[in-house]
């Protein structure tokens, strides 16, 4: 009985100390989720999730606090990607239903102003000042940052329109 | 999970939370004692005395305990716990424990138990996790009862059949048995086990949907 | 079906479908030659790899044969006026592709006179430089005939310089309906011969075999006479089988090698070119003519009259079908319109389409053969995966690309597959997998392009970033530069002062 | 579907099809079986008849429960489909042929409802659901399920008249001693414990199972008509003969080599073949589409690994008789054989690298 | 002292899974030895409950647990109880088995003085429920046909199933168990027939 109690208190004692030292030598710092995550993301900063820039939403993604889905610029690419990454399972059906917008500049309306150039985050507003701008299409991430700053709400967001190279076969209609 | 609601906890154990119904645990022992509904009343009465013991100590030691060594902790408790039940059982309810004997000792390993201890009363006071853990108890017990009776009337046309002898012989009147029906075996075999199961998850999961639904439209009114 | 095939049938290998070809009549009427229309449409694209560029303005004169729009790029290949006429406008028409958008077009008026322009022919083509004739087959916009409009230059310039042995000439034409491919082996023979050997000679080939299905004996015994006196273009009959005509196929059964994945025939010593392109490189080297028309057929229980047509680029399948008698009823009754073949051709949304170089059929279905019919879920019997010609699982694919799992969809294949329709066409639960298919290509395309705006997006971003940093930087370099001249200044004129002062005080002094 | 509706939809190719339905794939299954299904009326009478008629009706009838309680839309179609009526067809033919109507009504319930629609319906379901039903029925209930009786023709007994049939399929009479028996099978596993030798225990050879003539279940017995039916749907190109010959070989070779080197203790090839459910399991059981792999070389492997755990389970199991458990077996390792069996892709290896470019071209 | 920082030292976690440990182990101990004998005659009762059961009450008035002797049979040792009134020896009990449908059958029974059998029950066997599980008592009193039987009589042709022209019944749809066990029946009495002089010699307590 003695000897029960006796061996049972130096097992408990040895694995105290092996569990010490593991965790001890075995430990791991910060979380490199995070950061592949960040070099998925469109790098814009353009805040349009609600995180201060993408290394915010990347750590709210890995968090949970966020969808996957909270980047509008990423689009469906960086949601199956992030998803893949992370093993969530992601209806991407569900998603961009009316397709991506980018920005498009009323002539009419400009003056000329530069201050939607100043706050686009991939330089995709071309124009001098005093001169009417216009968005660059390609450039444009769609993340309406430069919408607010227009003083005569000539910057309206458009869909992208569909051409025969970017068209994709519906799905059929599930059986 | 901090908060010491009891009527949270309670509503917890016995339905939202419930042990074998939402978090789908412990169905080695759910699937193995559930012949019977005295069988399954007996599990979950061992389970919970012991669920109740251990959320108290593991609540009391809480602070005590350092993370690294916090599990081997918790599990040499709830083994002690066991198999101090597992003696006395075999001591004091000796016919009880002819029926349950072989299930005891799955106890240690019923995740449920180390499950509420890493969930609830490492970080709760004594008492709520000793509520904690007599809600959970309840309703894993609760759970298995109702698949055991399942089990037992469809597979031998009895209902709490040996009820009196783990719960004494005032008990016996709780003992039915259906005339002329000789039971479908494969109820009280482990594939009538699953398939009893499997209705009852869903079953539940109407059940929640219903009353969401109820919820939802009593609630529309009040914001619309 | 022979009986080696039937016990090959039988011991399960074997792959493709058997389809009722429907070849006849429409193959057994004569060859019929659609006169010019009022206005021809044709678009800048009419095959794969770049679009071509127009070289005409609105309201210039052309004559038949003119060049109206140059090749772009490496792959691609320059369009010529059908007929002689005024250049109308140069605008977006309908596609001839199911999805129904617009694509950039020029719109030519006939003026009725059908004057061709000067065309430099050539009585001997052998004498030609390999090089050469690939030039003049580019600038006479060949493609391929069969349906996917390859640029063929391009191919004869590949198979030249990458030591092409064998020259495969398909004939097989194994989509049901269609009977352009057989109507010609049967009318003009001895030219097609001709154009294989000029191709030999262009790709510096040793032989050519000409695969013809068994189904066209007709075309097979004009083609074996024909090539009687040159031995090397044989004529090989070849076992109808749908997807006999698929590139890979078709090698396969004819030299049997088998062309790896990822890879191209050119590989493996062999190129694949269609009879119809065999005698387009024959106009464009014998007589100099570009690719302005071509031979479809038209068919389909909804048609008044099929046949065999040779009809100019860029008319309206609309004025075709009234050529070819219209259709009955005036089209009560009409299921689908379909350009190509039955099996791997296009649903299009109307008749107001362009017949481009690529199109080889015009299709008026009715519903009975279409049997088009809501889908029953899969029973998982297996027939896709004994009908797909690439050994790929049908049922596995769409189940995946059901679930928007495209990645996994390609882990099992989908890259490899052709769309050729096997498996939808055995399929008991009439499932459209060749639409899941393309619909999971189509995603996985657009997955792609995101990814790479994603990067330019990020590209830019650093820039960006690093032209607002250096601006600040300059900025503050400036700022500070300032402040140093500011202060050096007032150093100076401090120093300059206290020297006066100096100097009065000494002066002062001295004084 | 009218066309305008038809036009109205982008569909991609092709536009034509060869005009298989599952709904014509069930007709000729369930033709394949009528002579069988016709032949055991007559050798049963009429109680076969009403089992098998309410096992049909059973089967649809809660296929239609499922479907209204799934919210399915299109609740004839699939009704129509045939798939119901063909596994409660399937299932009749494996029950005893005087078993009473709650095996019918059981079974139907758990064929269709926890078989098949449980998992997510038509071509979801992992296992064949007849067969889940007839071990279920099997396991819960072996008394009804194994008491055979003798062919009415064979039996001492008279034929019952259409009321004492009902009444024995309503269990209100009690089936009479003087017809039954064992099959063959049960009837071999039984001597064989009490140690006695099958050179003594089997008088005649099995060769009247080739025409029915033995007691076992209502749609097994004429192997021949079977075979018949079989050989229809494979000429109708229903079903390859990868996973019936499967069967029949992972049976007869084992059969044959225990045979051969201890006939006293195991049974011949011949007994095997035409016993029990073997030859509708070879040719309706183990070629059901949903729940046998996809590719040929796969059903070949399903099917040997069939027929031999039928040869274990017969020699060496509890049960007398195996062919539902083996399928049940096979049906779970149906994943894994697909997963291996895949066909290899044209130009790429079995690996799916892409096939070497040979360096002489 | 300060338990936060004390808690991540690295000589605080062997020190507390000691104690832990051996609270543990201590709780054991005490329970264990509490408990022993209560276990232990619990256990007893057991074994007492089922041989008494197949005995007529009243037989036996000594504690024939404690009146045993082990016995050979085909060179396994085969544990007889005996009970006796007032030191008279009345009957002995012990197990037999025999294969059945699947697996072993265990039966125990018990023979008086003149080799007749008092009583037999099936401890334990794997037979299919609802056909062979009708030689428990708890299904079918099937078992009860044996009181009274002696090698003799029947004859021993007879101690068979009525299949086998025996006279015992078999049941309906399994006939392999209940021959097992008239066959396991028949080879105790033959045992207790041919071991008679060892079995009865030596006093008990």
């Amino acid at each position: 009985m003695i000897a029960a109690i006796l061996s049972l208190t130096v097992l408990g004692a040895v694995l105290g100390i092996a569990l010490g030292v593991a965790n001890k030598f075995l430990k791991v710092e910060g979380n490199p989720i995070v950061d592949e995550l960040i070099a998925l993301m469109p790098g814009s900063n353009c805040g349009q999730c609600g995180f201060p820039g993408c290394s915010g939403a990347a750590e709210a993604i890995v968090a949970g606090t966020a969808p996957p889905t909270c980047c509008p610029p990423g689009g469906k690419a960086l949601v199956s990607a992030i998803a893949a990454k992370l093993g969530l399972s992601v209806d991407l059906s569900a998603l961009g239903d009316d397709g991506p917008k980018i920005a498009t500049v009323a002539e009419e309306l400009c003056i000329g102003c530069c201050r939607c150039a100043k706050v686009c985050p991939t330089d995709a507003i071309l124009g001098a000042a005093k001169q009417i701008h216009s968005v660059f299409r390609e450039a444009c991430t769609g993340c309406e940052a430069c919408i607010e700053k227009c003083p005569t709400e000539a910057l309206i967001m458009k869909p992208v329109p569909v051409t025969l190279q970017h068209w994709v076969m519906p799905k059929p209609r599930l059986a | 999970m901090s908060d010491n609601n009891y009527g949270t906890i309670v509503k917890d154990g016995l339905w939202e939370q419930n042990v074998v119904f939402a978090q789908m645990l412990a169905l080695c022992p759910t699937m193995a004692v559930t012949t019977s509904g005295t069988n399954g009343l007996g599990m979950g009465l061992a389970s919970t005395a012991v669920l109740v013991v251990s959320n108290i100590l593991v609540s009391i030691i809480r602070k005590t305990v350092s993370d690294q060594v916090r599990i081997p902790v918790f599990v040499v408790l709830i083994a002690t716990l066991v198999t101090i039940v597992d003696l006395a059982m075999n001591a004091w309810v000796h016919e009880l424990y002819k029926v349950l004997g072989l299930f005891i000792a799955l106890i240690v390993v019923n995740c449920a138990i180390l499950g509420r201890a890493e969930a609830y009363a490492v970080k709760n006071g004594v008492l709520a996790s000793a509520a904690d853990g007599l809600a959970m108890g309840i309703g894993f017990t609760g759970a298995l009862t109702v698949i055991g009776l399942v089990r037992e009337f469809l597979g031998s046309g009895t209902l709490f059949a040996q009820a009196s002898q783990m719960l004494g012989p005032a008990f016996a009147f709780l003992e039915v048995q259906i005339p002329d029906y000789g039971g479908a075996l494969l109820m009280i075999l482990p594939p009538g086990g699953f398939a009893v199961l499997g209705f009852m998850l869903a079953g539940k999961r109407i059940i929640d949907q219903k009353l969401a639904a109820r919820g939802e439209a009593a609630a529309a009114p009040a914001t619309a | 079906m022979g009986f080696m095939n039937l016990f090959k049938h039988f011991l399960g290998d074997d792959w493709g479908v058997h389809p009722d070809d429907r070849k006849r009549p429409a193959a057994d009427r004569p060859l019929r030659v659609m006169p010019v229309p009022e206005k021809l449409y044709l678009p800048l694209q009419q095959h794969l790899g770049g679009p071509a560029r127009p070289v005409v303005l609105v309201g210039q004169q052309v004559k038949k044969g003119e060049l109206i729009a140059e090749a772009q790029g490496m792959i691609s290949a320059p369009i010529h006026a059908p007929t002689s006429g005024t250049i109308v406008a140069v605008t977006d028409i309908t596609a001839p592709h199911p999805s129904g958008l617009t694509l950039p077009a020029i719109i030519l008026a006939a003026d009725g006179r059908d004057e061709w322009i000067d065309c430099q022919g050539c009585a001997d083509p052998f004498a030609l430089d390999p090089v050469d004739i690939g030039k003049r087959v580019a600038a006479a916009g060949v493609v391929g005939l069969g349906g996917a409009a390859f640029p063929s230059a391009v191919k004869l310039t590949g198979a030249a310089r990458s030591k092409v042995k064998t020259l495969v000439i398909n004939g097989g034409e194994c989509e049901p309906y269609l009977s352009c491919d057989d109507r010609q082996m049967r009318d003009r023979a001895a030219e097609i011969v001709d154009g294989i050997r000029i191709m030999l000679h262009a790709t510096g080939a040793a032989e050519a075999l000409v695969g013809i299905e068994d189904n066209k004996p007709e075309a097979i015994a004009a083609m074996q006479a024909a090539a009687a006196a040159v031995p090397e273009v044989q004529i090989r009959p070849v076992p109808a089988r749908y997807p006999m005509g698929s590139e890979k196929q078709l090698v396969q059964v004819l030299t049997g090698k088998e062309v790896a994945a990822e890879s191209r025939t050119f590989d493996i010593g062999i190129v694949v070119h269609n009879v119809g392109t065999a005698l387009a490189v024959r106009a464009a080297i014998r007589d100099g003519r570009p690719l302005i028309s071509r031979v479809l057929t038209i068919n389909g229980n909804c048609t008044n009259d099929p046949g065999n047509i040779e009809v100019l680029v860029g008319t309206l399948a609309e004025e075709v079908i009234a050529f070819a008698g219209g259709l009955k009823g005036d089209g009560i009754g009409l299921a689908r319109r379909v350009m190509g073949g039955p099996m791997m051709g296009m649903q299009i949304p109307h008749w107001r389409v362009p017949v481009v170089k690529g199109t080889s059929g015009i299709l008026a279905f009715d519903a009975q053969e279409v049997a088009a019919q809501e889908p029953d879920p899969c029973i998982r019997c297996g027939s896709c995966v004994k009908a797909c010609p690439m050994g790929l699982l049908p049922l596995e694919m769409s189940a995946r690309i059901g679930n928007a799992a495209y990645d996994e969809a390609v882990g099992i294949g989908l890259k490899d597959c052709i769309a050729c329709g096997c498996c939808a066409y055995v399929c008991p639960s009439k499932i459209p997998l060749v639409q899941y298919f393309v619909h999971a290509k189509g995603e996985l395309a657009a997955q792609d392009r995101n990814k790479l705006r994603n990067e330019a997006t990020k590209k830019l971003a650093q820039q960006r970033q690093e032209r607002l940093d250096r601006e600040a930087r300059e900025r503050a370099e400036a700022a500070a530069k300032r402040k140093a001249e500011r202060e050096a200044a007032a150093a100076a004129k401090a120093a300059a002062e206290a020297a006066a002062r100096q100097a009065a005080e000494t002066e002062g002094e001295s004084a | 579907m009218n066309p305008v509706s038809l036009t109205a939809q982008t569909v991609a190719s092709p536009h034509a099809h060869g005009g298989n339905s599952v709904s014509r794939t069930m007709f000729r299954v369930q033709l394949a079986l009528a002579p069988a299904t016709l032949y055991g009326f007559w050798l049963y009478g009429w109680p076969a008849f009403f089992l098998w008629a309410l096992t049909i009706l059973s089967c649809v009838g809660f296929e239609a429960l499922s479907l209204k309680l799934a919210g399915v839309p299109r609740i004839k179609g699939t009704l129509l489909d045939g798939s119901a009526v063909l596994t409660g067809w399937l299932l009749a033919m494996t029950l005893p042929p005087w078993a009473p109507w709650w095996v019918a009504v059981l079974g139907g319930f758990i064929a269709i409802v926890i078989g098949k629609q449980v998992f997510g319906g038509l071509g979801q379901n992992v296992f064949n659901p007849a067969m889940v039903a007839r071990v279920a029925l099997l396991v819960s209930f072996p008394l009804p399920l194994t008491l055979w009786v003798l062919p009415l023709p064979m039996s001492a007994l008279a034929t019952p008249d259409f009321v004492g049939s009902l009444r024995i399929f309503l269990g209100s009479l009690p089936v009479p001693d003087a017809v039954t028996s064992a099959t063959l099978l049960g009837h071999a596993k039984t001597e064989l414990s009490r140690g006695v030798d099958l050179a003594a225990a089997l008088h005649a050879g099995p060769g009247l199972s080739w025409i029915g003539m033995r007691a076992g279940s209502f749609g097994e017995s004429a192997a021949i008509l079977i075979l018949c039916g079989g050989l229809y749907l494979l000429i109708t190109r229903v079903i390859s003969w990868h996973a019936p010959l499967g069967v029949l070989a992972g049976v007869a070779i084992p059969a044959a080599i225990a045979h051969g080197v201890d006939p006293g203790r195991f049974l011949s090839p011949e007994a095997h073949l035409l016993s029990g459910a073997l030859m509708l399991g070879a040719f309706f059981i183990a070629t059901d589409y949903v729940t046998s792999p996809n590719t040929t070389t796969g059903q070949l492997i399903f099917g040997l690994g069939v027929g031999l755990l039928t040869w274990v389970i017969r020699s060496f199991g509890a049960y007398p008789e195996g062919v539902a458990f083996a399928v049940l077996l096979m049906n779970a390792m149906t994943p894994v054989i697909d997963r291996f069996c895949k066909p290899r892709i044209l130009g790429r290896d079995r690996k799916g690298k892409p096939i070497d470019i040979p360096e002489n071209a | 002292m300060n338990l936060d920082t004390l808690r991540d030292k690295l000589g605080y976690q062997p020190l507390l899974l000691g104690v832990v440990a051996l609270l543990a182990s201590a709780a054991l101990a005490v329970v264990s030895s509490a408990t022993a004998p209560a276990i232990a005659a619990a256990e007893a009762k057991d074994l007492r409950d089922s041989l008494s059961d197949v005995l007529p009450a009243g037989l036996a008035d000594n504690d024939f647990l404690k009146d045993t002797v082990d016995i050979d049979r085909d060179g396994k040792a085969v544990t007889v109880y005996r009970a006796r009134r007032g030191g008279e020896l009345q009957a002995v009990l012990f197990k037999v088995a025999e294969r059945g449908y699947s697996g072993e059958i265990q039966v125990l029974m018990a023979v008086d003085m003149d080799g007749r059998t008092l009583g037999v029950r099936v401890l334990k066997h794997t037979e299919t429920p609802g056909l062979g599980d009708k030689v428990e008592l708890r299904k079918d009193d099937w078992v009860l046909d044996f009181n009274g039987k002696s090698l003799g009589d029947p004859a021993p042709e007879k101690w068979a199933v009525k299949k086998d022209n025996g006279v015992f019944d078999q049941f309906a749809g399994a006939t392999i168990t209940p021959r097992a066990v008239v066959k396991a029946v028949k080879g105790g009495l033959a045992f207790y027939a041919a071991r008679k002089q060892d079995i009865t010699a030596g006093s008990g307590s």
